[in-house]
C-alpha cells in the first residue's frame, strides 16, 4: 500500500507512471524507484524462493547488503531489487533457486 | 476489547515523582496560579532547542548541552514556542485556569489526520489509557512548526495533571 | 586447565591436515589436543578453492612425482571413505584439468603425459583442444591447445572437510583448542617434551607441527616458501559443467577455477608482489584491488560469458612450498618426538592420507605401505639460489622456472 | 572489466550524511571532491530521518533529518561537488578505488580517500525469522519514509533502542498499527522521550520480552512473544500470539568497514561502537595514509555526530592538500572536535566519548 498522505512528508509527490510486468502479470510503478518497493506497493512481498528448501523470502535490508530479495530481472538472476531503479517495462520474475540464465554462461 | 497487551510496568514510565521533581516542571503553585510549560524530559541528552526557541530566556539549558532544561515561570509568558521545536516531544503547556471546572492542555501532534477545532474526542494520559472527554480548542499548524502541530483541548481539570495526549484519530480495529 | 597438561600428542595447526591427523590419532585411542592459533581452518584450509588435484604443476622429476601420486592416490580413496564415515563434505570426483595455452606447453605437455604413462599413470590423458572444449564448453575463444587431465580428481568443500574431521576427533576423545597460538615447543636435550601456550604447558610425547605455512616459525630446521594465493567468488551460478582447471598465466604460477556444490564459482591465483624484501611479509593476508583486476581480467578471457557475473567476495590466503617442491611430511633429525608436516601447495590432495601416515608413525603399526623417506624433512633439499628467501618478485621467477624447466626436463627424459 | 582510470582529488565512498558532509566541507575550501554512492539518490539514510534531531543549533538540532539532507545537497551543488550514482565501490589500494558502474569497472586514482560507508543492521535468529514481511527497522523505515510504501499493516517491533522507538512511532505516523514493542533487557534502551511519545498512544513496550518464532504460510501472519528471566530463557506459559505481518528487529548496528579492512586499516574491537572500528586519529585520519574515515563506520552512532565527523575530516582534508593554512584549520577543527564533544555527553555519550578516545589515543596513530 502506498502512503498517499503523510503528516510529515506530506502528498505523495506524483512521478511519472510505468508498467512492470511481474511473472507475466503487470503492475504499476513509478520510475526509478527501487523493484523491491514497487512491489511491495502492488502487495507482492515474497519475491524469490530459497535453493535448498525452496522456503520464500522477501526484502530484508532494503541497502542491498543481504541480498535476500534477489529476483530474475530482464533475464538476469540475483539482481538487488531493493536498490535497481524500476525503469519502463521491466521484466520480473520470482528466482527460484539460483534461477535461470537468460545469457549464455 | 479482548485483553490488551500491557506494557510493563517501570519499564520506561518515569514516575511522577521524577518527573515533579525535575527542573522543567512547574510546582504546584504556578500549575494553579496561570497557564504553565511542562517540561517532561528527565534524562540527560544532548539537546537544547528550547532554549534557542524562548524569546525571554525563560528556558535554560546552558553548559554543558546534557543539562536538563530549567523554567523560569516568572520569565515565561506560556506562549508555546518551545511546544513544537522539541525533537522529543516532551513540552505540553497546561492552563488550569481555563474555567472554573476546565483546563486546557496543549501538546503537540504529529499524526494523521489531524482533529478539527470543537472536535469532541478521547483525551489520553502518559500511558495512552482513555482519561476522559475532551473538547478541541484550537489546532495549529502553521509553517513554522515544520508539520508539528500543537493541539489545545479541554479538559475536566481534575485530570490536566495526566492527559497529555488524544487517542489517534485513525480507524482503530476495534477487535483488537 | 587439567586437561590441557599432558598428553601423547599434541597436534598445533587447525587445518584440514592438523585436524585429520587428530582424527586417525584419536581413532587409534591415543590421547590427542589440537591447538589452534585461530579458528579452525582460518588459515589455507579456509581461503583454499577445495580442489583435490593429485597432481599439480608440470613438474619434471619423475621420481618424485610418481611419489607424490602414490600419497594423492592413496588419499582420494580415503576421502570417498571418509565421506561415509564423518559426513558429506561435498567430495565430487568431476577431473580437472591442466591446460596449455602456448603451443610450447602444448609440447612439453604431451611429453610429459608420454612420460606419466610410461610410468604407469594411465588414468592421465592428453586432450586436445576439441576434446578439451567438449568437457569444458564454457571455454571462450582464447586460444586454448590442449589439456592434461585427469578424470579421479575433484573438489569438495574444505570448511566441511575440517570440521567434519574435527567433530569426529572430538566424538574419539580428541581436544580441540582454538584461539591458542603456541609459543613455543618445548625441548629438552634433543627430545621434545611439551608445547608452550598463553594457557600454560602442555606436556606430550610427541609434538606434531602441522601448521604448514607458518610451519618455519615454530620449527627452524625446515625451510618453507609461503607463497601468497588470492582468490574471488562469484554469486551462485547453475552448473557450468565446470571442472577444476589450472593454466599458468603469463609465465606465473596457476589460475585456476572450480565450483562449489550450491554454485558459486570459485577463481584463484597469485597475488602480486608486497612488502619490504626481507620483512618475512609473505603472510599478508590482505586482498588488494590490482591483483583482483588482474585476476579477474585474465579468467574473464577463458571464460568471457562470466563477465557479467558478480564477483561476491574475494580473499587473500598463504600457500606453502618446500624449497624442492615435495611435502614435508615426518620426524626432525635428532629431535625426539617432534614431526613436522607442511610445505603443502594444496593440502586436500594429502589431508587424508597424511593422518594416516603420521598415525601409523607414531603408533607403529603399519597399515598402509607409503614410504615415507621421500616426504623426509631431514633430507637434503636441493636449494635454488635466490638473492633473498622472502622477495616475491624472485619467488614468481623461481616459480615460472620450476614450472617450465625444459633443460632440466630434457636431462630427465633422457635418464630414463 | 574496463581500463578506465579518472583521476580525482578527492574521493569518498558513501553518500549518506557522514560522505555528504565531508564532501560540502572539503569542497568549500576549494577541494575536488567526488561522491561515490551505490544508490539513484543522494542522502543515504539520512532522507529516511524524519524526525527533528537532537543537539544544538550548530548541529541543527529541531530540524528534521530529511530537511538537513537537502540542505547538505545543496551546498553540495553550490561548492561543485561531483556525484557518481548508482556506483559501486568494489576495491580499494593505496589511492586507487575500482568501481562499478553500469555493468563497467573502472579505476580512480585518488589523493584522499574518505570511506563513509555507514552501517548495516543486526540480524536477529528466530524460528520463522526468514519469512517475508520479517525484516531490518531500518529497512521499514526506508520503505516508508524513502519510497512511500507500507511494509506491512500491523507490525511488531524488536528492539527497544532509539532506532527501535524511533521508527515504531514512524510506523504510526505511515498509518501503521505497531501491536507492541518487545526488549529483552529489563529497561528499555532508547531514549525516554521517545518511548513517551509512543506510549501516549497506547503501544505496549514489554521488557524482558522477546519474539519467539514468526509464523505464516508465505508471509508473516503471526508472531509468539514471551517473558523472559534474567539469564534470557523463555518462561514457559508467558508465550503470546500476536497476529501481526510484519516484524522489524532494531538490535544494533555495526558498521559496514569491508574497503577499511581491504584498504588495511587497523582496527579495534569496541562493541560500544558495534563492532571492529578502524582505528583513527583526531582528524578522522585511519592509520593508512591518506585513507580517511567518518560516521557509523567509524564506531556506530547517529546522524548529527556523522557529520560533524564529517566536517571534521573535510577541514583535515582541505589542510593536508593545501586549501587551508594550518593555524585556520586547527581552529576550526577544534571548534568542529567541541561540537563533537557535546554531542557525546551524559549517560547516552559517555560510552561512547569513552570508547572513541580509545580509538584516538591508540597507540597505533603515532
Amino acid at each position: 500500500m502506498r502512503i498517499f498522505y503523510h503528516p510529515i512528508l506530506g502528498k505523495l509527490e506524483e512521478k511519472r507512471k510505468i508498467t512492470l510486468e511481474v511473472d507475466g502479470k503487470k503492475i504499476a510503478a513509478y520510475e526509478g524507484e527501487p523493484i523491491a518497493a514497487a512491489l511491495l506497493a502492488a502487495g507482492i512481498r515474497v519475491l524469490r524462493m530459497s535453493p535448498k528448501r525452496e522456503e520464500p523470502r522477501g526484502v530484508f535490508c532494503a541497502i542491498g547488503r543481504c541480498t535476500d530479495c534477489v529476483m530474475i530481472v530482464d533475464g538476469q538472476p540475483n539482481v538487488r531489487t531493493c536498490v535497481t531503479p524500476a525503469r519502463d517495462g521491466m521484466k520480473i520474475q520470482t528466482q527460484k533457486g539460483l534461477g535461470k540464465w537468460a545469457k549464455k554462461l | 476489547m479482548k485483553d490488551r497487551l500491557k506494557s510493563t510496568p517501570g519499564a520506561w514510565v518515569i514516575s511522577r515523582e521524577i518527573l515533579e521533581a525535575s527542573p522543567g516542571y512547574p510546582s504546584k503553585e504556578e500549575l494553579k496560579r496561570k497557564p504553565v510549560i511542562v517540561i517532561e524530559c528527565p534524562e540527560e541528552i544532548p539537546c537544547d532547542p528550547c532554549e534557542t526557541i524562548c524569546p525571554r530566556g525563560a528556558i535554560v539549558v546552558g553548559e554543558p548541552i546534557t543539562n536538563l532544561p530549567r523554567i523560569d515561570q516568572d520569565k515565561c509568558n506560556a506562549c508555546g514556542l518551545c511546544i513544537p521545536i522539541c525533537p522529543g516531544l516532551a513540552i505540553f503547556l497546561v492552563d488550569n485556569t481555563y474555567s472554573e471546572k476546565e483546563a486546557t492542555v496543549s501538546f503537540p501532534y504529529e499524526y494523521y489526520p489531524l482533529p478539527k477545532e470543537g472536535d469532541e474526542v478521547n483525551a489520553v494520559n502518559r500511558e495512552g489509557e482513555i482519561a476522559c472527554k475532551a473538547k478541541v480548542l484550537k489546532v495549529r499548524d502553521p509553517k513554522s512548526h515544520d508539520h508539528t502541530s500543537v493541539i489545545t483541548i479541554v479538559i475536566p481539570k481534575e485530570y490536566s495533571n495526566q492527559v497529555r495526549g488524544i487517542e489517534l484519530q485513525q480507524k482503530v480495529d476495534k477487535n483488537e | 586447565m587439567k586437561v590441557f597438561d599432558a598428553t601423547d600428542v599434541v597436534v598445533i595447526g587447525g587445518g584440514a591436515v592438523g585436524c585429520s591427523i587428530a582424527y586417525h590419532l584419536a581413532k587409534e585411542g591415543i590421547d590427542v589436543i589440537l591447538f589452534e592459533r585461530g579458528n579452525l581452518a582460518s588459515g589455507a584450509s579456509g581461503r583454499c578453492g577445495g580442489m583435490v588435484v593429485q597432481l599439480y604443476g608440470r613438474e619434471l622429476n619423475i621420481d618424485k612425482t610418481r611419489k607424490r601420486l602414490n600419497l594423492t592416490q592413496l588419499n582420494t580413496h580415503r576421502l570417498l571413505e571418509l565421506q561415509d564415515k564423518i559426513g558429506d563434505f561435498e567430495y565430487k570426483q568431476i577431473g580437472s584439468f591442466d591446460i596449455a595455452v602456448s603451443e610450447e606447453e602444448w609440447n612439453s605437455l604431451k611429453k610429459l603425459v608420454e612420460i606419466q604413462h610410461k610410468l604407469g599413470d594411465n588414468e592421465i590423458e592428453l586432450l586436445d583442444e576439441k576434446q578439451t572444449r567438449e568437457i569444458m564448453p564454457i571455454f571462450g575463444d582464447r586460444t586454448v591447445f590442449g589439456s592434461r587431465y585427469r578424470p579421479s580428481d575433484g573438489n569438495l568443500n574444505p570448511f566441511k572437510l575440517t570440521y567434519l574431521l574435527a567433530r569426529a576427533a572430538k566424538k574419539h576423545g580428541a581436544v580441540i583448542c582454538t584461539n591458542n597460538k603456541i609459543e613455543e615447543i618445548i625441548e629438552d636435550n634433543g627430545k621434545v617434551i611439551g608445547v608452550r601456550s598463553c594457557i600454560g604447558k602442555t606436556k606430550a610425547k610427541w609434538v606434531v607441527n602441522a601448521t604448514n605455512a607458518w610451519a618455519s616459525q615454530l620449527t627452524k630446521e625446515v625451510e618453507i616458501i609461503p607463497v601468497r594465493e588470492i582468490a574471488m567468488i562469484t554469486e551462485a551460478l547453475p552448473e557450468l559443467r565446470s571442472c577444476p582447471f589450472e593454466a599458468r598465466f603469463e609465465g606465473e604460477f596457476a589460475y585456476g577455477t572450480t565450483q562449489t556444490k550450491d554454485g558459486n564459482l570459485l577463481i584463484g591465483g597469485p597475488g602480486l608482489p608486497t612488502g619490504e624484501p626481507g620483512n618475512y611479509n609473505y603472510y599478508d593476508e590482505f586482498i588488494r584491488l590490482s591483483e583482483t583486476k588482474r585476476c579477474a581480467e585474465y579468467l574473464c578471457g577463458f571464460f568471457p560469458s562470466l563477465r557479467h557475473v558478480n564477483v561476491i567476495r574475494s580473499w587473500a590466503g598463504t600457500m606453502a612450498f618446500t624449497p624442492d617442491g615435495v611435502p614435508f611430511i615426518g620426524p626432525i633429525p635428532n629431535k625426539e618426538g617432534l614431526l613436522v608436516v607442511a610445505g603443502f601447495a594444496d593440502g586436500m590432495a594429502d589431508a587424508a592420507a597424511v593422518g594416516e601416515l603420521i598415525t601409523e608413525y607414531i603408533t607403529q603399526v603399519k597399515f598402509i605401505s607409503i614410504p615415507m623417506e621421500i616426504f623426509d624433512p631431514g633430507r637434503p633439499c636441493p636449494k635454488i639460489e635466490w638473492p633473498h628467501p622472502y622477495v616475491h618478485e624472485t619467488l614468481h621467477e623461481f616459480l615460472a622456472k620450476k614450472y617450465n624447466n625444459l633443460e632440466l626436463a630434457n636431462k630427465r627424459i633422457n635418464q630414463i | 572489466m574496463g581500463k578506465e582510470t579518472m583521476n580525482v582529488e578527492l574521493a569518498v565512498v558513501g553518500g549518506g550524511p557522514a560522505g555528504l558532509a565531508v564532501a560540502a566541507k572539503a569542497a568549500s575550501y576549494g577541494v575536488q571532491v567526488t561522491v561515490f554512492d551505490e544508490n539513484e539518490r543522494p542522502g543515504g539514510q539520512l532522507f529516511k530521518q524524519i524526525h527533528k534531531f537532537f543537539g544544538s543549533k550548530e548541529h541543527q538540532a529541531g530540524i528534521r533529518g530529511h530537511d538537513i539532507g537537502y540542505s547538505l545537497l545543496s551546498q553540495c551543488e553550490e561548492f561543485g561537488v561531483k556525484t557518481m550514482l548508482n556506483t559501486v565501490v568494489w576495491g580499494i589500494e593505496k589511492n586507487m578505488l575500482g568501481i562499478q558502474n553500469n555493468g563497467r569497472t573502472y579505476t580512480i586514482k585518488t589523493k584522499k580517500t574518505i570511506i563513509a560507508t555507514g552501517a548495516s543492521e543486526n540480524p536477529l535468529c528466530f524460528p520463522g525469522w526468514t519469512l517475508s514481511g520479517v525484516m531490518g527497522a531500518g529497512a521499514a523505515q526506508t520503505m516508508m519514509n524513502v519510497h512511500r510504501v507500507q511494509p506491512g499493516q500491523k507490525a511488531l517491533m524488536v528492539g527497544s533502542g532509539n532506532v527501535g522507538l524511533i521508527v515504531s512511532y514512524q510506523l504510526l505516523l505511515a498509518g501503521i498499527k505497531v501491536a507492541a514493542i518487545v526488549e529483552a533487557l529489563p529497561k528499555i534502551g532508547g531514549y525516554m522521550v521517545h518511548a513517551a511519545k509512543i506510549r501516549r498512544t497506547g503501544v505496549p513496550i514489554l521488557t524482558s520480552a522477546t519474539i519467539c518464532e514468526a509464523r505464516g504460510e508465505n508471509e508473516v501472519e503471526e508472531a509468539v512473544i514471551a517473558s523472559i528471566d534474567e539469564k534470557g530463557n523463555v518462561m514457559e506459559g508467558t508465550q503470546r500470539v500476536l497476529p501481526v505481518d510484519l516484524i522489524c528487529i532494531a538490535v544494533g548496528l555495526r558498521p559496514l568497514a569491508e574497503l577499511c579492512w581491504m584498504a588495511g586499516c587497523k582496527f579495534m574491537f569496541l562493541p560500544v561502537l558495534g563492532d571492529h572500528v578502524p582505528i583513527h586519529d583526531e582528524n578522522m585520519r585511519s592509520t593508512v595514509k591518506d585513507i580517511y574515515v567518518a560516521g557509523d563506520v567509524a564506531g556506530i552512532e547517529e546522524a548529527s555526530t556523522a557529520m560533524e565527523e564529517g566536517r571534521l575530516a573535510g577541514i583535515a582534508v582541505a589542510e593536508e592538500l593545501g586549501y587551508l593554512g594550518s593555524e585556520e584549520a586547527d581552529e576550526k577543527k577544534n571548534l568542529a572536535r567541541k561540537r563533537l564533544e557535546s554531542l557525546r555527553l551524559g549517560p547516552f555519550g559517555d560510552t561512547r566519548a569513552e570508547a572513541k578516545r580509545k580509538l584516538t589515543e591508540s597507540e597505533v596513530n603515532r
